[in-house]
C-alpha cells in the first residue's frame, strides 16, 4: 500500500535539498574554487534520491492489484476524511512526475553551466528545487486547494527566476508576471469558493460526485468561469497570455527552457486535470467547444505573432503560447486518444521548447539576439545550429522528429471528438509554423555573418541540449516507450467518463 | 528465391539505415564513401528487382508490423505492380545517378551531406511507393520534401539556392497540409489509413465528404508533381546539382503525384469532378508547361518545363480513364516509365554540359556538336524520345494518352494535347539548335570543351537504351500490371497516335525556321506580334509574381495583426477609434488607388503620426494584460452561455 | 447568498482600479482588494452553511495571495529604485 | 439556510457593513491624496473585518484584521516612495471604460440564481483548531513552503546588482 509518506517524498527530498543548497554552494564556493564538477555533483545527487523514490513509487503503483486505479491517501481516515487534505496517485500523475523529473533534470544541468557560480547563483538553484518540489507535489494533489497552494509555490518561485539577473527589462517582466499570477490566483480562489459553497468540500472525487448530481448549474457556471479563467493565465491561453512572451525573453535563457519544460508543462496538466477529471464532465456543463475557440485563437495567434517578430528567443516565447493551443485541441476531446495526445505533447512539447530557448541561451551569450545576427550561425557553430534545426524541424512537425508523432495524435483527437474544423485549423497553423522556423533555419544557414564572432561554442552547454536532441530523434522513430507508459493513463479516461 | 523474405523491407530500409552511416564511410576515405554510397544503390536495386517475381501479373501482397502498438499504427509495405514499377523506377534510376554523380559531384564540397541526402531520399521514395497505408505515406511525403529542401539548398554558400530550398519546402509544404487534411478526413471517416481499408470500404462514405477528400488529395498532389497552379517551384529547385534534379525533379520524386493519383484512382474514378479536375489540370499544364520551356534560355529550364509538361500528360491520361485501370490509366504509368527514362537522360546530358561549361545560360552556348559527339547523340534521343517520334518509348506511351483523351470525346483537352505535343516537339528542336548547332558563340570560343567523363557518359548510356528498347515492351508491360483490356496492336499506328506525329511538324516548322535557318527574326517576332505572349511566358504566366504578392501580403497582415492587436486594437481602439477612422477614411479618399502596399504604409505612417500619444499607452503595459484578460473572461462567458 | 454580488462587486471595483489606476499605490491597493474579495466567499458559504471549514480555506486562500502581494511590494519598490517608476504605464519596455 | 433565518434581526446591520465595504473600497481607490486613500483602504478592511463578525466567523474576522493591519503598515511606509509629482491625467474616457470592464466582470452575479439550496457535506460543530491542524496540516505545510520559497527569493529581488550580466557586451 503506498503511503502519504512515499507520496510526498520526491517533493520533500527536493525542498530540503533546496535548503541545503545554500550552505553547500557556498562551501564549494570558498573551499573548492568553484568546481563546476562538484557543484554538478551535488545538483545531481537530490536527482538521483528522488528518481529513486519516483522509481519505487511507480513500481508500487503499477505493481499492485486494488480495485480502482486511483488512489486516494488521505490524511485523516475517518468519516472526516472528504474535507481532509488528501493526495491522489493516478497513472497520468506518476507519468507527469517523471517527465518533470527528466526535463527538470536536463535543464538543471544546463542551469549549473549556464548560470555558473553567480553571487546569488545557490538562491537560483535551491528555487529551482523549490519550484520542481512544488510542481510534483501539485501533480499529486487530491484537493483543489492543495492543488492551488503548491501550485502557487511554483508560480512564486519562477518569478525569482525570470527576475534573477535583475536588467531592467526583467524586473518590468517579473512585475507584470506576478501581478497577473495573483488576479489569476484570486480568480481560482474565487472559483474555489463557490464550489465550496455548493459542495461544501474541495476534494476531487466529492466535487466530481456532487457535481455531477447538481440540478441548478447557474452557479457551477460562474465557477467554472472564474477557475477556468485563472488557469488560462497561469498557462497562457490567447488572450490571457500577455506575461509569457514578456517573462520568457526577459528571462534568463536558463529559466525560460526549466520554466517552459517543466513549469509550462504543469500548467497545462492542472488545466487538464481539473476540466477533465473534476470539474464536469462535458455531458453536465458543455465546455468542449468554448475551449475548442479559445484553443483555435491560441494557436492563431500565438503562430501569427511568432511569424512577426525579429526577436528570436520572443519568437520561441510565441511558439510556447502556440503550443498549449495544439494542448488545448486534445483537452478538448475528452478522449482517451485525446489525453494521450496531450501527455505525449507535455513530454514533446517541453523537451523541445527546452532545447530551443537553451540554444539560444548559447547564442544570447555570443551576443547574438535577432533575427538579423543569426546570419551565418549555422556555419560557424555547427552543432549549435544543427540542435536548433532539429528543434525547429519538431515544432514543425516533419516525420521522425517526436513532434510529429504529438501533432498527429493530437489532430487525430480533434477528429475522434468530431471537431475536424479545430483539425483544419491546426494543420493550417502548423503550415504557419513551418514557414516562420524554416526562416529562421534560412537565416542561419543562408546569410552571411553580419559581424565577425569571437568565441567557440560552450561545450559543456551543448551536452544537455545534446541529450535532448537524442531523446527527441529517438522519440521521433520509435514513440511506442512513451505511449506504453501513456496507455494506462488514458484508459483511465474511460472509467472516469463511465462512472 | 532466397531474397523474397526480406526485400520488401530492405528494400527501403537499407538506404534509409545506411545513409546514417554516410559520414562514417567518408570518415574513411573518400573512395571507401563511393563504393559504399554505389554498393547500398545496387543492393537496391537488386532488393527491388527481386520483387518483380513476386507480383507478376497484377498480384499483389501486404505485409505488416505494428509500429506504435498503442495508436494501432502500422508500418507495411503493399506489393502490387503499381509499387513494384515505381520501386524499380526510384531504385534503377537512383543507382544510376549515383553513379553519374561519382564523377560529376567529385570535386564538390560537402559530399557527405548530398550522399546523405541522396540515400535517405531513395530510401523514402521507395518507402513513399511501397507503404501499405496512408499515413506512412505521408511520412515519406514529408521525408522526400525534406530532402528535396537539403539538396536544393545543397551549395549553401550560394543565397540564390537557399532561397530556392526554401521556397521549395514551403510550396510543397501547402500541397502537404492539403493531404494531410485529406488523410486525415479520410480517417475521421474510416477510422483507418490502410489502403486495403479505403479501397474496401469507400462506399461507405458520403458522397460530398468523399468529393472534399478527393479534392484535397488531388491538390496535394498536383503540388508535389508541380502542376498548375502550384507548378513553380520546380523551375526553382533547378538551383540543386544536376545529378539531383535527374532523381528528384526529374525522374522520381515529382512522381509522388503521379502516383498517389494512380494509387487513389480506384477510389476516385467515381467521382465525376474528380475525373474533369485531373483531366484538365493536366491538359492545361502539359500546354503551359510546354510554352513555358519554349521561352526559356535557361538550359536547364528547358527539362523543368518538360518536366512539368509530360506529368500533364500523365495526369490528363489519369484524368481520361473513366475507370479503375482502364486504358488512360494504363498510358498514364507507361508514359510514367518512359519519362523517367527520357528526362533522367536529359538531365543527364545537361549535366554533362554544365559540367564541361560552367554556364546555364543556353545563348552563350552554340556548336557544341563537335566538341561533345556523344553528348550529342544522347540529346538527340532525348528530343526525339521526348517528342514522340517513333519507335522511341514515348511514341507509343503518348500515342495511348492521345488514344484515351480522344475517346473521352472532349474536344478542348484534345487539342490541347495535341499542341502540347507541337510544342513538345518545337522547345526541343530548339534547344537542339541552340546548344549543339551553329555557330560556335564567342563564350565558348574562350576555352576548348571536351567531352564528358567516361563514367557519366556510361551512366546516361544506360537511361538512353532504356529510351530505345522500352517501348517494345508494352505488352509484357501490360501483362505486369494486371491491365484488362483487348490488346490491339494498331492502336499504335491509329491516327491519334500518328496524328501525334504530324503535329510535330506544325511545331517544327517555326523552329526551323527561326533558329536554324534564321529567316524570320525572333526579335521583331517578339516585339511585334507576340509582344504579349512573350511578356507573359517571361514572366512565368506571373505565377510567381502572384504567389509573391499574397505571401508579401500575407507577412503584411501578420505585420498588420501585431501592430493592430498590441498597438491599435488594444490601446488606441477603445480610445481614439473615432479619431482613427477619421484619419484613415481621409487618407484612403485622399489616395484613393491605393494598392495592398500603400495601404499597410498609410498604417504606418498613421502609426508614426499618432506615436506620440502612443507612447503614453503602450503596448506591453499592465492594464493592458488585465483589460485583454477581461475580454477573455467575457468570451469565455458569453460561450459558456450560449453554449450550456 | 446576496453576498456573492457583494464580493463580485469587490471583485469589479480591485479590477477596475488595476485598469484606469496609474499610481502603483493605488495597483497595490488593487490586487488587495482582488484578493480580498477573492477568499470572501468562503467566509460567507462557511457561516452560510455553518462550517468551520470554510473559514480555514478562507485563511489558507487569503495568506497566499497576501504573502505574493509581499513579493509584488519588494518588487516595485526596486522598480521605483532601479528604473525611477512611479507610473505603471511606464512599465512597458517589453514590447516587440 | 438556518443561519439566516437566526440571523434575520443583525441582517441589517451587515447589509449596512457591506455598503460601507465597498463604499470605501471605491474611496481607497478613487482618492488622489495618497494619504486619504490608505485611510480609506483601513477602513475598508476594518468593515469586512466586522462584516465577519457579523456572520459568525471570528477567525476569518481576526486573520482580516491581522492582514489588514500588516498591509496598511505596508503602504504607508511605501506611500512616500509612489507617490509621484505628477498629476493623473486620467480622461473621462479611461473612466468610462474601467467602468465598462467592471461592469462585465460583475455580470455573472446577475444570472444566478439565488434560491437554490445546496447539499451540506461536513458536520456541524467541526472545532477550528482540530479542521486546520489536523485535517488540513498538508495545506498549512504548503504554505509554510510558499513562505520558504519567498524567503529563499525575495533576496534575490532586494540585493543591488553588481555582477555583469552574461550575454551584454
Amino acid at each position: 500500500m503506498i503511503g502519504l509518506l512515499e507520496v510526498a517524498a520526491p517533493s520533500i527530498i527536493l525542498i530540503i535539498s533546496a535548503l541545503l543548497t545554500l550552505p553547500a554552494v557556498n562551501l564549494i564556493r570558498r573551499r573548492y574554487n568553484q568546481r563546476f564538477s562538484i557543484l554538478l555533483m551535488w545538483i545531481l545527487t537530490p536527482f538521483i534520491l528522488v528518481g529513486a523514490s519516483i522509481i519505487s513509487l511507480a513500481i508500487k503503483y503499477h505493481g499492485q492489484s486494488s480495485l480502482s486505479p486511483f488512489l486516494r491517501i488521505f490524511l485523516v481516515s475517518d468519516d472526516l476524511s472528504h474535507i481532509s487534505s488528501s493526495f491522489l496517485v493516478d497513472a497520468v500523475s506518476i507519468y507527469m512526475v517523471i517527465v518533470y523529473f527528466i526535463v527538470g533534470l536536463i535543464s538543471c544541468i544546463y542551469a549549473v553551466f549556464y548560470i555558473g557560480f553567480d553571487d546569488l547563483s545557490e538562491r537560483y538553484f535551491a528555487l529551482m528545487f523549490m519550484v520542481l518540489g512544488g510542481v510534483m507535489a501539485a501533480t499529486f494533489s487530491g484537493d483543489l486547494l492543495t492543488l492551488f497552494i503548491f501550485w502557487e509555490v511554483s508560480a512564486a518561485g519562477s518569478c525569482f527566476l525570470i527576475i534573477y539577473w535583475k536588467k531592467p527589462e526583467s524586473i518590468e517582466a517579473c512585475l507584470k508576471y506576478l501581478v497577473m499570477i495573483i488576479i489569476a490566483s484570486a480568480f481560482i480562489v474565487y472559483g474555489l469558493s463557490i464550489i465550496y459553497g455548493l459542495v461544501g468540500s474541495l476534494n476531487f472525487w466529492t466535487v466530481r460526485a456532487a457535481l455531477a448530481s447538481l440540478t441548478d448549474k447557474s452557479l457551477l457556471i460562474v465557477a467554472f468561469l472564474f477557475v477556468v479563467c485563472g488557469y488560462a493565465i497561469e498557462s497562457a491561453v490567447v488572450p490571457f497570455h500577455m506575461w509569457l512572451p514578456d517573462a520568457y525573453t526577459a528571462a534568463p535563457s536558463s529559466t525560460s527552457a526549466f520554466l517552459s519544460a517543466v513549469v509550462d508543462q504543469a500548467s497545462y496538466y492542472v488545466f487538464m486535470r481539473v476540466l477533465v477529471y473534476i470539474l464536469t464532465p462535458p455531458d453536465i456543463l458543455n465546455w468542449p467547444f468554448t475551449l475548442a475557440v479559445f484553443s483555435a485563437l491560441t494557436m492563431t495567434v500565438g503562430n501569427l505573432f511568432a511569424l512577426a517578430q525579429r526577436d528570436v528567443k520572443r519568437m520561441i516565447s510565441y511558439v510556447c503560447v502556440a503550443d498549449i493551443g495544439y494542448n488545448l485541441i486534445a483537452i478538448t476531446s475528452v478522449k482517451p486518444i485525446g489525453v494521450m495526445g496531450n501527455l505525449f505533447f507535455f513530454f514533446v512539447g517541453g523537451m523541445t521548447t527546452a532545447l530551443a530557448f537553451m540554444v539560444i541561451g548559447i547564442i544570447n551569450s555570443l551576443g547574438l539576439k535577432s533575427l538579423d545576427d543569426l546570419s551565418g550561425i549555422g556555419k560557424i557553430f555547427p552543432m549549435t545550429g544543427f540542435a536548433l534545426v532539429v528543434a525547429s524541424l519538431s515544432f514543425s512537425g516533419i516525420p521522425t522528429l517526436a513532434g510529429f508523432m504529438a501533432k498527429y495524435m493530437v489532430f487525430t483527437a480533434a477528429i475522434a471528438a468530431d471537431m475536424a474544423w479545430l483539425a483544419v485549423i491546426g494543420i493550417l497553423n502548423s503550415l504557419l509554423q513551418t514557414a516562420y522556423l524554416v526562416r529562421l533555419i534560412h537565416y542561419m544557414y543562408a546569410k552571411k555573418v553580419k559581424k565577425r564572432l569571437g568565441g567557440r561554442e560552450p561545450k559543456n552547454l551543448l551536452l544537455p541540449v545534446y541529450l535532448l536532441v537524442a531523446s527527441i530523434l529517438i522519440l521521433g522513430v520509435y514513440p511506442s516507450i512513451v505511449l506504453e507508459m501513456i496507455y494506462p493513463a488514458a484508459q483511465q479516461l474511460t472509467l472516469l467518463l463511465s462512472s | 528465391m532466397i531474397l523474397e523474405p526480406y526485400s520488401p523491407w530492405l528494400v527501403w530500409l537499407l538506404p534509409l539505415f545506411s545513409s546514417i552511416f554516410v559520414p562514417l564511410a567518408s570518415k574513411v576515405g573518400s573512395k571507401f564513401r563511393d563504393i559504399y554510397v554505389v554498393g547500398v544503390g545496387m543492393f537496391t536495386l537488386i532488393f527491388s528487382a527481386s520483387l518483380i517475381s513476386m507480383v507478376y501479373s497484377g498480384r499483389s501482397v501486404s505485409l505488416k508490423v505494428i509500429w506504435v502498438p498503442r495508436l494501432n499504427i502500422e508500418l507495411g509495405v503493399l506489393l502490387d505492380p503499381l509499387s513494384v514499377l515505381f520501386a524499380n523506377i526510384v531504385s534503377f534510376i537512383g543507382l544510376v545517378v549515383l553513379v553519374y554523380s561519382l564523377s560529376y559531384m567529385a570535386h564538390e564540397e560537402g559530399l557527405t551531406r548530398y550522399y546523405f541526402f541522396m540515400l535517405l531520399f531513395i530510401g523514402s521514395m521507395i518507402g513513399l511507393v511501397i507503404a501499405n497505408n496512408l499515413l506512412q505515406l505521408f511520412i515519406f511525403w514529408e521525408l522526400v520534401g525534406l530532402c528535396s529542401y537539403g539538396l536544393v539548398s545543397f551549395w549553401h554558400k550560394r543565397p540564390e539556392a537557399v532561397k530556392a530550398g526554401i521556397k521549395v519546402f514551403l510550396m510543397t509544404k501547402i500541397g502537404d497540409v492539403a493531404l494531410l487534411m485529406g488523410i486525415l478526413l479520410l480517417y475521421a471517416n474510416l477510422y483507418s489509413f490502410s489502403y486495403e481499408q479505403l479501397f474496401n470500404r469507400y462506399g461507405e462514405i458520403a458522397v460530398p465528404t468523399l468529393t472534399v477528400i478527393s479534392l484535397l488529395m488531388l491538390f496535394g498532389s498536383i503540388v508535389k508533381s508541380a502542376q498548375l497552379p502550384l507548378h513553380t517551384w520546380l523551375y526553382s529547385a533547378m538551383e540543386a546539382p544536376t545529378s539531383v534534379s535527374c532523381l528528384l525533379h526529374g525522374a522520381t520524386m515529382v512522381k509522388g503525384g503521379v502516383y498517389l493519383i494512380a494509387r487513389t484512382h480506384m477510389v476516385f474514378s467515381s467521382i465525376p469532378l474528380w475525373l474533369d479536375l485531373t483531366a484538365w489540370i493536366g491538359a492545361v499544364t502539359a500546354f503551359v508547361g510546354a510554352t513555358l520551356a519554349l521561352q526559356t534560355s535557361d538550359i536547364k529550364g528547358v527539362p523543368a518545363y518538360s518536366t512539368i509538361s509530360q506529368i500533364g500528360f500523365m495526369i490528363a491520361a489519369f484524368g481520361a480513364a473513366s475507370s479503375p485501370k482502364a486504358l488512360g490509366w494504363f498510358a498514364g504509368l507507361f508514359h510514367m516509365v518512359s519519362h523517367a527514362f527520357f528526362q533522367g537522360l536529359g538531365f543527364l546530358a545537361i549535366g554533362s554540359i554544365i559540367h564541361q561549361l560552367g554556364t546555364r545560360d543556353m545563348k552563350r552556348m552554340g556548336g557544341l556538336r563537335s566538341n561533345m559527339p556523344i553528348t550529342f547523340i544522347l540529346s538527340i534521343i532525348v528530343i526525339l524520345s521526348r517528342s514522340g517520334i517513333p519507335p522511341f518509348s514515348s511514341f507509343f506511351s503518348k500515342g495511348l494518352i492521345a488514344s484515351s483523351l480522344v475517346s473521352t470525346g472532349n474536344l478542348s483537352l484534345i487539342l490541347l494535347i495535341y499542341s502540347a505535343a507541337a510544342i513538345t516537339f518545337a522547345y526541343s528542336y530548339r534547344f537542339l539548335v541552340l546548344t549543339f548547332l551553329g555557330e560556335k558563340s564567342s563564350y565558348l570560343r574562350r576555352f576548348k570543351v571536351h567531352e564528358a567523363p567516361l563514367l557519366m557518359c556510361i551512366s546516361a548510356g544506360v537511361l538512353a537504351a532504356g529510351c530505345i528498347i522500352f517501348g517494345f515492351f508494352s505488352v509484357p508491360f501490360m501483362r505486369f500490371l494486371g491491365v484488362e483490356f483487348k490488346f490491339d496492336p494498331s492502336l499504335f499506328f491509329g491516327f491519334e497516335s500518328l496524328g501525334f506525329v504530324g503535329s510535330l511538324i506544325v511545331g517544327g516548322i517555326p523552329i526551323y525556321l527561326t533558329y536554324q535557318r534564321r529567316s524570320i527574326r525572333i526579335e521583331e517576332l517578339k516585339s511585334k506580334y507576340l509582344l504579349f505572349m512573350n511578356d507573359m511566358l517571361r514572366n512565368g504566366y506571373y505565377f510567381d509574381w502572384i504567389y509573391g504578392r499574397v505571401a508579401n501580403g500575407f507577412f503584411n497582415l501578420s505585420s498588420l495583426l501585431r501592430s493592430s492587436i498590441e498597438i491599435k486594437v488594444l490601446e488606441r481602439l477603445p480610445y481614439v477609434v473615432a479619431d482613427n477612422a477619421m484619419r484613415l477614411a481621409r487618407f484612403t479618399l485622399l489616395n484613393f488607388d491605393v494598392t495592398l502596399t500603400r495601404l499597410t504604409h498609410l498604417i504606418a505612417e498613421a502609426t508614426a503620426y499618432h506615436g506620440l500619444k502612443i507612447r503614453r499607452i503602450h503596448s506591453g503595459a499592465l492594464p493592458h494584460f488585465v483589460l485583454a484578460a477581461a475580454l477573455g473572461f467575457l468570451l469565455l462567458f458569453i460561450l459558456l452561455i450560449l453554449t450550456t | 447568498m446576496e453576498y456573492i454580488i457583494l464580493s463580485m462587486t469587490l471583485l469589479a471595483i480591485g479590477v477596475y482600479g488595476l485598469l484606469t489606476k496609474r499610481n502603483l499605490l493605488k495597483t497595490l491597493m488593487s490586487i488587495e482588494i482582488i484578493a480580498a474579495a477573492a477568499s470572501m466567499n468562503f467566509v460567507v458559504f462557511s457561516s452560510l452553511l455553518g462550517d468551520r471549514m470554510g473559514q480555514v480555506f478562507f485563511i489558507l486562500a487569503l495568506s497566499v495571495d497576501t504573502s505574493i502581494t509581499a513579493v509584488v511590494v519588494a518588487l516595485l519598490l526596486v522598480a521605483n529604485r532601479e528604473l525611477k517608476v512611479s507610473d505603471i504605464w511606464d512599465l512597458s519596455k517589453l514590447k516587440e | 439556510m438556518v443561519i439566516l433565518e437566526v440571523n434575520v434581526d443583525v441582517l441589517s446591520y451587515l447589509d449596512a457593513l457591506a455598503l460601507i465595504l465597498l463604499v470605501t473600497a471605491f474611496l481607497a481607490i478613487h482618492f488622489k491624496n495618497a494619504f486619504y486613500s490608505i485611510i480609506s483602504f483601513g477602513a475598508m478592511f476594518v468593515s469586512l473585518s466586522a462584516f465577519y463578525f457579523g456572520l459568525n466567523a471570528q477567525f476569518a474576522a481576526v486573520f482580516q484584521l491581522v492582514v489588514a493591519v500588516g498591509t496598511i503598515a505596508v503602504f504607508f511606509l511605501v506611500s512616500e516612495v509612489f507617490t509621484s509629482e505628477k498629476d493623473e491625467d486620467e480622461t473621462v474616457k479611461d473612466r468610462i471604460l474601467g467602468v465598462i470592464i467592471a461592469l462585465t466582470l460583475s455580470i455573472p452575479s446577475f444570472i444566478i440564481d439565488l434560491k437554490e439550496n445546496h447539499l451540506l457535506l461536513s458536520p456541524r460543530g467541526l472545532s477550528f483548531p482540530y479542521a486546520m491542524w489536523r485535517l488540513r496540516v498538508l495545506d498549512v505545510i504548503a504554505q509554510g513552503v510558499v513562505a520558504l520559497t519567498l524567503a529563499l527569493g525575495i533576496m534575490i529581488i532586494l540585493k543591488r546588482r553588481s555582477v555583469k550580466v552574461m550575454g551584454e557586451k
